[in-house]
């Protein structure tokens, strides 16, 4: 492990303070569930730790401000709580309500808005999902074409969402949704909430091809939503759109979440074997396993960098476009390696309940190959990389 | 005339809708399928005297499993047909020899190797299992992992030690065991591709003395020789999955549209998708070179080039799944698209008989043998 | 090194005579420029070799019907000439005269201009250059512009042709020129042969980053060539230059170069060095060197598929380009892995008649960095690597 | 400051024309513009004593490094300022120490490292040249390579053995040694990237009693020391010479026209410039992770991250060499045109003190004492 520097006294103190709390109060059943880099918790697990964290003032909601009761941290503050959490097995924050959705509304929500929503998020009473792709939209998002049709006081919807994740386990959705006909496809779109329970929507189960049930497909068949939960201005919902998707891009980039896996490696790597070898004393592994860590270390930099730089923009979209490429491709190819050093074992399918996360050898390592497949959608969410290429090639090098 | 006959049989009767029924059921197995490929005559193939004309000619055998590749195939043939049937035509005696190839290029027989362990990765002179001689008998005592489809196997070619220490290579005999033996117990596995893997207990089994196959305590060079021919045909197997692969995604790239175009359209696609290409041509041209390698090579010539073919071959296979998959982008994650279950696949068969680091530190070694 | 199949007996007693006679008869001082993988030989080396070749029975020109002079080899023993040739350290055969013009003569020439000009090229009484690429039509080759006007019998040349490789050393050039416009960039295109002694024709050089003089900027100002140095149909020339550019591709794989090469570096890698330890004996050296090798083997097999195979295309259009890319990567790869093997003396900028070829140890190595710099410039002739990506995702891949 | 100082100074006085001449003079040398950075300070930058408020702070080398490394500047500053100074004041004594500073930082002294040996690659260890005590003086019999500006140098710093074996890490000594001693010669060359560098032959050197710097018989670990901050330095000069490729590559494809368009508009083309934009953001990171490890760290801590750091550079900065001539197409190839001479530039600062490979390999090593 290559150390990063420290921060201020203060800091090092309010992450010793948080690196505590979380040690001591994260549950272990939910603990070992992050251990096996399962991204897909249900939501009783992270419903339950999110008030653990809001119970501790408010900590659910890093970046929240305090009238709204969030700790109201400042970035580095935010960005060691995170490291902390991934360092230390816990759940990522939930990204959709707190991450996304909180962030909207505070910048183009109205004030009952924010009075009605965030404190249910806040609770983890409502769970949220997005709702951009849609069949025909994936890339090429402004295209999407799922139709909100302006009747009287409310929208009436057609159309379907695909790649929604965690909508079977969300109450309400938002989304982009196409209201009118521009010059330009960016126009005529407009950012809604959307109640999941109310009549007319289906939800289908997409499985991954390893198996597990993430997205969904969300079906709309004349759906009717109140104007009252329209953020923002009617088909001007692009702008905010491209807000959300920059908070989305920004967290992709999982830096410590990829440090923890590393470190998850090394000590399969170390673990002796009886009469065996070691995996760290193999050397073409050995050399794959460093130079992830180098790379890994490059980029953790980089995003330090990025993030808390007085001098970068904190606009952040080439930054957090390459953070995403690169964090990503590093992220594969942990998982890539970690998959493989189990050898015969990885071939095995262990159900999940069937996986002890601290039978961290080389062997009983059923989990680690399915990682490897499950992982490779992060090249592809939130904007695939070649997206992102393209963002940076225009935004950072005006091609 | 084999390959044409393979891929309509696998056409009608395996088209992935099939094929992800029938890994999901309990046996991952298909008695009736399993039955009809047996009249095909596809389990006389890789044994030579059992098969008319063909002599054990490592091409038809490579056509075969390159269709079995093209189709992410799963079944029992390799294992029993091939790798099982390998080491007892090399091994075996007759005339026990003669009645198991024909029991299991009938089809009742299914032998399955159980050579690995778990401290041994790929390393087979890593082999705790002991076989310890006593009056007319083996006493077999250990434990095997990667046994592939030990579910429906009838009969197990045992790996054991009959003298010397761990990690010695010599030392060690192969027993073919009946299932059914006292003693064999077994944890049995679904794998990631659909296929069925065993770790299997033996509790002070007791193998007949005639069970033991081939040189007592000198197994190794024998059984490697017939893993060389396995890995040969995972090889062909390899370069059918990227066939299969590349041909998707080309189909793909031409039919999805963004931003107005087809994707294929895009330069950056296409410079990705000619190197997918060339992938498979080089991926192809090993894959020749390994079966030219147990087809008329011998010793360390057979050995390197079966190493280099296997190494390559695995790199390569991985880095066009995963890139199909990318190109594919969301679509190609889901679970009712074949092109994820291609990954899985070729992520088995980089690992069956030793991944593609496994081969090149092989390759290493022999080379070191063969320049000193 | 992996040894490839041998072919029939037949001609690897073909494969026995030529090797020895190649060993026997190459001169030492040419064999060593060779053996340090100089490119540019001087013209005297050039021609010297070449005409004992010819003494030999016209195994200078191996694809040449007997009717001028060449041995009318087929393609398997072209093949394994070319490949004795490399692996014995002997000269690439002489490109533009032998292996483009004369192919174009037979098929596109008059019966007067084989007459004339096939015999001179045969005894290397004539060097022959090659005027494509532009200033301003590099990959675009079809937007050429340097003009043949037609004036009574008489084209009058004005413009000028760059890249040109020997043209410092060469007697004629032979080219495509704009003799028209069309609806097509590619009509309007005349091939035409022209005598360098002419006047109005200034050759500069154009030197290479790390020193060489290998190519040229021609210079036409109002160059008087006789229509009958035409070949072809006037602005059919196109079509021409297509088959030549195919004909050149074809060879700049340099599989067997690449071999030569490395079976160079296998012997520097396992040099004693008093005291310290052999380079192939570092696990990461090694690695490299055998994925080398085995990437290499797949290249060659795939080659041997390609250009004897029966079940093959000839027309070899993508096979080439396919070839040529991964030819050139290899070849780049072998060089820098050469490069780095001289550690400190790897940096020597040693004059070329320093340099001993069969100081083949890890020290007295200055000449493998100028020869990596130097080799960096196929990936980028004969078609850029990204223009053969180009015509192979359209040829063999319909896109 | 001191970056826009050397950047007003290097445009002026030192473009590409400019250079190219200067490179091809006889000694490779030129003496007034070697005063001229001595009259700015530059070389009093990383020793401390020398330097009013900076306090040999590295990162006001790192910042003139790397503004040499876009402006591919030639100079006996690194061996000299950097290397020989550093090495002086971690292990000469004084006054011999103060006295030798004043010397490098004024410019008359030019000190050059005679530390490697043609056995030895980057490994100090194995050092033949030995230094036989005898009465007053050492008597220093061998030979050196990579002795940077030999040509043009005043002093040398010679690692001799003054006890055990070739391969032993123990009974190394430094001396400073003027090169006008008698039984020193030299064999002076050219480098490709246009600097200048010696093979040094020892021939029973006598050299003083207290030529002899730092503890007889265990320099190592304090030129190991300097060596740190050289080679953090060196990352530094390599972020700067990805700078200046990446711009100049930025530049051509903006105006580059082919097939009507400009090349940067083609996507393939825009992506690898992205690839190589991400390759400069990594390097500038590692580069400031090398400065602070010799700013901050110690021991292990500081050799693991200054390895990591010149290996993941080395590697990007070759890598991004290497791209930036291919997309230039054949222009890329011109002696005329920066780019190449950048590409010989970073071949030649990746070897420096340690390839990438090596120092991939020194940082497993280090690991290994690390974690256990």
């Amino acid at each position: 492990m290559l150390n990063s520097p420290p921060f201020s006294s203060e800091l090092e103190e309010f992450r010793g303070t948080v690196r505590t709390f979380i040690r001591e109060n994260l549950p272990d059943n939910i603990r070992k569930m992050v251990a096996v880099e399962q991204m897909d918790l249900p939501r009783e697990a992270q419903a339950r730790w999110h008030r653990i964290l809001r119970d501790r003032g408010g900590w659910c909601c890093p970046s929240w401000p305090s009238q709204y009761g969030g700790p109201q941290w400042n970035d580095a503050q935010q960005y060691i709580f995170e490291q902390e959490l991934a360092l230390n097995d816990a759940p990522r924050l939930m990204i959709y309500g707190v991450g996304m959705l909180g962030p909207t509304l505070f910048k183009y929500g109205s004030e009952s808005q924010k009075q009605t929503i965030l404190p249910d998020i806040l609770d983890a009473n409502t769970f949220w999902c997005q709702g951009f792709s849609e069949p025909n939209s994936g890339s090429d998002l402004a295209s999407l074409k799922c139709e909100a049709q302006r009747v009287g006081d409310e929208y009436v919807i057609n159309g379907s969402k695909i790649w929604t994740s965690e909508a079977h386990i969300a109450d309400w959705i938002f989304g982009l949704f196409r209201t009118g006909k521009g010059a330009r496809k960016q126009q005529g779109i407009t950012f809604l909430m959307i109640d999941l329970s109310g009549s007319g929507i289906t939800i289908d189960p997409l499985l991954l091809f390893e198996g597990t049930h993430e997205v969904n497909q969300v079906y709309f068949e004349d759906v009717r939503v109140p104007v009252a939960n329209r953020v923002g201005v009617e088909d001007d919902g692009w702008e905010i759109g491209k807000y959300l998707l920059g908070l989305e891009r920004f967290g992709t980039a999982e830096v410590s979440r990829t440090k923890a896996s590393l470190e998850r490696l090394r000590r399969i790597a170390h673990s002796e074997v009886p009469g065996g070898s070691r995996l760290i004393d193999d050397a073409s592994f050995a050399e794959q396993f460093d130079r992830l860590e180098i790379s890994l270390h490059a980029l953790e930099m980089t995003e330090r960098r990025f993030l808390l730089d007085e001098n970068t923009s904190k606009s952040l979209g080439a930054e957090a476009s390459m953070l995403k490429v690169r964090g990503t491709e590093i992220q594969c190819d942990v998982f890539r390696l970690t998959a493989r050093a189990g050898a015969h074992l990885s071939q095995i399918d262990l159900p999940r309940d069937q996986i002890d996360s601290d039978l961290n050898t080389p062997y009983s390592l059923g989990h680690t190959a399915r990682n490897y497949f499950n992982y490779r959608k992060t090249p592809i969410y939130s904007g695939s990389n070649e997206i992102q290429r393209n963002i940076v090639a225009k935004a950072a090098l005006g091609l | 005339m084999i390959e044409r006959a393979a891929s309509r049989f696998l056409q009608n009767r395996y088209p992935f809708e099939v094929r992800q029924k029938l890994i999901n059921t309990n046996s991952g197995f298909c008695h009736d399928q399993w039955r009809e490929t047996a009249d095909l005559g596809w389990m006389h193939l890789p044994v030579s005297e059992h098969f008319d004309g063909h002599d054990g000619d490592a091409d038809f055998v490579a056509v075969l499993m390159r269709e079995f590749g093209r189709h992410n195939y799963q079944s029992p043939y390799f294992t029993s047909a091939v790798v099982g049937a390998k080491v007892l035509e090399v091994m075996a005696e007759e005339p026990a020899r003669t009645d198991m190839l024909h029991q299991i290029a009938e089809g009742p027989a299914i032998v399955s190797a159980a050579i690995y362990e778990k401290q041994s990765r790929y390393d087979l002179c890593n082999t705790i299992t002991s076989a310890k001689e006593s009056g007319n008998r083996y006493t077999l005592q250990g434990s095997k992992v990667g046994v592939q489809y030990g579910n429906i196997a009838t009969h197990l070619l045992i790996l054991a030690r009959t003298s010397g220490n761990q990690l010695d290579c010599e030392g060690l005999s192969i027993f073919l065991v009946p299932i059914d033996c006292e003693g064999i117990s077994f944890d049995h596995h679904r794998t990631h591709d659909g296929g069925r893997v065993s770790i299997v207990h033996l509790n002070k089994v007791a193998a007949e003395r005639d069970s033991l196959i081939g040189p007592k305590n000198l197994a190794l060079p024998k059984l490697q020789e017939s893993l060389n021919f396995a890995i040969a045909m995972l090889c062909a197997e390899m370069t059918g999955v990227m066939d299969s692969t590349f041909n998707m995604v080309l189909e793909f790239v031409r039919t999805r549209t963004q931003f107005g175009s087809s994707i294929g359209s895009f330069q950056s696609i296409q410079h990705r998708l000619v190197d997918m290409y060339m992938r498979c041509e080089m991926a192809a041209s090993m894959s020749s070179e390994a079966t030219r390698a147990v087809n008329d090579l011998t010793g360390l010539e057979q050995d390197r080039l079966v190493s280099a073919a296997k190494a390559e071959i695995g790199r390569l296979a991985i880095l066009n799944a995963e890139e199909a998959i990318q190109l594919h982008g969301a679509m190609g994650m889901m679970d009712e698209m074949p092109v994820g279950h291609y990954l899985k696949r070729v992520f088995a068969l980089n690992s069956l008989y030793g991944d593609a680091e496994h081969h090149q530190a092989r390759y290493r070694k022999l080379n070191q043998d063969w320049q000193t």
